[in-house]
């Protein structure tokens, strides 16, 4: 399938994606945010919101991030940035940071996608041409944490759907993911299929639908992708 | 002596303590896997023990940490649910009805408080520990005596098995190969595999509805720093239930409590409740 | 088998067993010692050699013991008593100090024994008229210690042999056992049976398998039983 | 692209690391069972880097403690056994080989090093890791470089499955189920198991010859202290290898480490070399 760029209005930029992924972090809840576009959703929370971020690497409730020439390499995340040290937060080990992440603690984490599927199927760590990738902590957060957010641009450089029947990418995990929030729409995963709740403004439902494989369910309350 | 039914040897309790009791505020996840879904309340903090236990439902099973002697054991709670009134009871324990017969670590002066108490209550109909009897020659534990007038079942399980089953529960595996137990009465009835030339017993997650946990201060994000040797059970147990309450002599702003010396996450801890100063239990 | 008692020379004392039990702790080697006669060997120690001690409930590096009025209920043994905070200790919980145990990093345990099997089968925890017994910490100990040493009186109260053909009382481990210490004898288990290798001042060997159900084999370097 | 062969998704190493590689001063307890026989030194302090790897044989595995960024890297250790030239290695650590494509935390001014300096060299033939290829358009690892030329096999873990399973090497449990893998290429060729409505993988712990763990501090009973986020695999290692050497910035008499601080206890550690004072490298 090839999809020519058709668009009828203008995408979200990566911002806009973690602007929108930010909006469903519960108040209070304990999160890990994967590199790239969920990393961003730190910075652009709603007022009021309090999370208490997690790191693979051992490191609860950090918050601001110091540049490489004020932080400490002895205080790192997993992405390699430099959190502040701030009152509340705490140190451990891998296996106490796994324990808390296998044994479903994490309320919620917001993972990067290469492809989704309409099961919720999720494959992110590997391009098969390259013929080699990096699981790293992602496949036992997308099998473990209560709730997996995808943040992604909706189709790849060339135009094709990253939202597909079925993955041809590796698989992170199956029928993992809740939510799909991309440049063009807000998606959710259920066990009838993948219901379309939100789109960018000027894109109809139609519009979404053209550059995503699967049929979309259009949601009742049906409305522009919420930005606050 | 009680019938042969009523004791056992490190078997999950006949009702798996978890998901089939309801309990107000904590509903499953969609996929029934064992991962809780806990409040996100603003504050941790509840300002009495018997408002912390107050929704401690019939049936529950309850983990009380520590070790089992003096200290590290969450007395007031403890207390608080003997007075709540819940019955049918599984209590889950490491040594369990020791002090109240031995001392094992209490000052002079005070008696002793241990598990034994929802015994003499009748509440508790059933425990999992590895040392409910004292030595052979001690009177009677609580548990002992509720166990041989066919009150209670017992069920024994090897501490480093237990500790690691609820370490399992809290870590998201559901089951594990030990050595410990093969050849022995533990390992009756259940399956065994060679690895490597040697022989393992399967054991499986033990989690729990409620753990009481005694800590000597809190933050109120719920990050909890222990003391000496009063860690034991409480690490673990707090990662295994679905409600976990801490008993602490202090409750402190974040950052009072150095990330360094954090001993248990808050992810992992519910509600907090503060002691009075100068409580004479330890 | 009923054995009256003719004794031919007096039996060591508890202090005695625990004496001859601590000759065999390696230096600088990591020690759990049961409750009872094993834990008199800590001040038995002969002169020169230190171990690093451990108990269950958490602790390792304690010596010195203060009374309940000195002591602090916040730092105990697994036998309920207070071990004196010294340069070098360390706390930690029950996961990690089985861990330890079960991963093979115990250099030696002593426990008490209520009967020693020919095979090195140990029965410690529950005397079958009970109906019911306490495992504890002890199987644990017993199954995975690198070495393990049994200190025990010879006989029960009515002179009955503790170290029989085949234990009769529930298991702790099977072929566990290392050595035997007892007030009349020090015996080694060996796939080839037990070997005496020393016994009581005044016993002969023959007096020694006189109140013991297996043969015993007579070590090549037989000789008193040595308390320093 | 490397033959197929020279990848796979979590299996034990071809030679399984642990008794049948003969170290100097490490013997095998008698029943073969995973319980290894550490000399007790009176002293564990070794005056050089060098020294402390000089040891290690050809064929030998060498977990790396750290996460895998600049914080609690075994730099020195790691820099003397590649001076030291042993060959055959399997290296076994988490993220590996992106400190020397991405920096990770590594100051400016100084080349980062990182476990792809045994695939530059030649000594290593394999690798046991969570994360050995670098985003998508970053330039190729060591360790991929090799992986491409077929000088390298490497077996890619899920890091929470790789972390327990050296934890499980270290605590006596010969294999566990986890949720994690399946479904995905993880699974393949690997048993699976229901309990409770949900599937598992059954995974195997993963013991190593030698660990090289960096840590702040250590007493001269081998204790460690860690430093923030530096942690991460290094306690873990210490536990599940046949002889851990640790890498530290201070080394104190007993005492100076407080007790409730101790993150990898004594037992633990065979070897301590101090690091220069003013060691550029993180």
């Amino acid at each position: 399938m090839t999809t020519p760029n058709t668009d009828p209005a203008p995408r979200l930029d990566r911002t806009g994606i973690a602007r929108r992924a930010a909006l469903d972090l519960p108040d209070g809840g304990i999160v890990n945010l994967g590199i790239g576009i969920p990393a961003m959703c730190a910075d652009l929370l709603p007022p009021g919101v309090e999370l208490r971020y997690h790191a693979e690497n051992g490191i609860l409730g950090f918050g601001e991030m110091l540049t490489k020439a004020t932080g400490d390499p002895n205080i790192m995340d997993a992405g390699g940035n430099f959190p502040k040290k701030v009152p509340g937060m705490a140190f451990f080990d891998s296996v106490e940071s796994f324990a808390l992440i296998r044994g479903g603690h994490i309320d919620v984490t917001v993972l990067g996608g290469l492809q989704v599927s309409r099961a919720g199927d999720l494959a992110n760590w590997m391009i098969p041409k390259r013929g080699i990738g990096s699981i790293g902590g992602g496949m036992d957060l997308a099998f473990n944490a209560k709730k997996v957010i995808v943040a992604m641009e909706h189709t790849t450089r060339d135009n094709q759907p990253k939202i597909v029947n079925t993955c041809n990418f590796p698989l992170t995990a199956p029928s993992c993911v809740d939510e799909i929030v991309t440049d063009v729409a807000v998606i959710k995963v259920t066990t009838d299929g993948l219901v379309l709740l939100e789109a960018a403004s000027g894109w109809s439902a139609q519009d979404v639908q053209a550059i995503t494989e699967p049929e979309l369910i259009v949601a009742d309350t049906f409305q522009p992708i919420r930005q606050s | 002596m009680a019938p042969d039914s009523s004791i056992c040897y490190g078997f999950m309790p006949a009702r798996l303590p978890g998901p089939d009791i309801p309990i107000p505020g904590v509903h499953l996840p969609r996929d029934h896997s064992p991962r809780y879904h806990r409040r996100m309340p603003r504050s941790k903090i509840v300002n009495s023990f018997s408002e912390a236990v107050s929704d401690i439902p019939n049936g529950a099973s309850i983990m009380i940490g520590g070790f089992g002697g003096a200290g590290g054991q969450p007395t007031r709670l403890m207390l608080a649910l003997r007075d709540h009134g819940a019955n049918n009871l599984t209590i889950i324990g490491n040594v369990a009805g020791i002090s109240m017969t031995t001392g094992y670590g209490w000052p002079d002066g005070i008696d002793p408080i241990d598990q034994g108490i929802f015994f003499t209550s009748g509440q508790a109909t059933k425990i999992v520990c590895s040392f409910p009897v004292p030595g052979t020659t001690r009177p009677l534990s609580e548990i002992e005596k509720a166990w041989q007038e066919g009150r209670a079942e017992v069920d024994i399980v090897p501490q480093g098995t237990l500790i690691e089953r609820i370490r399992a529960a809290g870590a998201g595996i559901p089951a594990f190969y030990t050595p410990t137990g093969i050849g022995t009465v533990v390992a009756e009835g259940k399956e065994s595999r060679e690895f490597g030339g040697r022989k393992y017993l399967l054991e499986h997650a033990l989690p729990g509805d409620f753990a009481f946990i005694r800590a000597e201060k809190a933050d109120t994000h719920g990050n909890l720093q222990y003391v000496g040797t009063t860690r034991a059970f409480g690490p673990a147990m707090a990662t295994a239930a679905r409600i976990t309450i801490a008993e602490v002599d202090e409750i402190v702003e974040p950052g009072g409590i150095d990330p360094e010396r954090v001993g248990t996450l808050g992810a992992y801890v519910d509600r907090i409740v503060k002691r009075e100063p100068g409580d004479p239990y330890p």
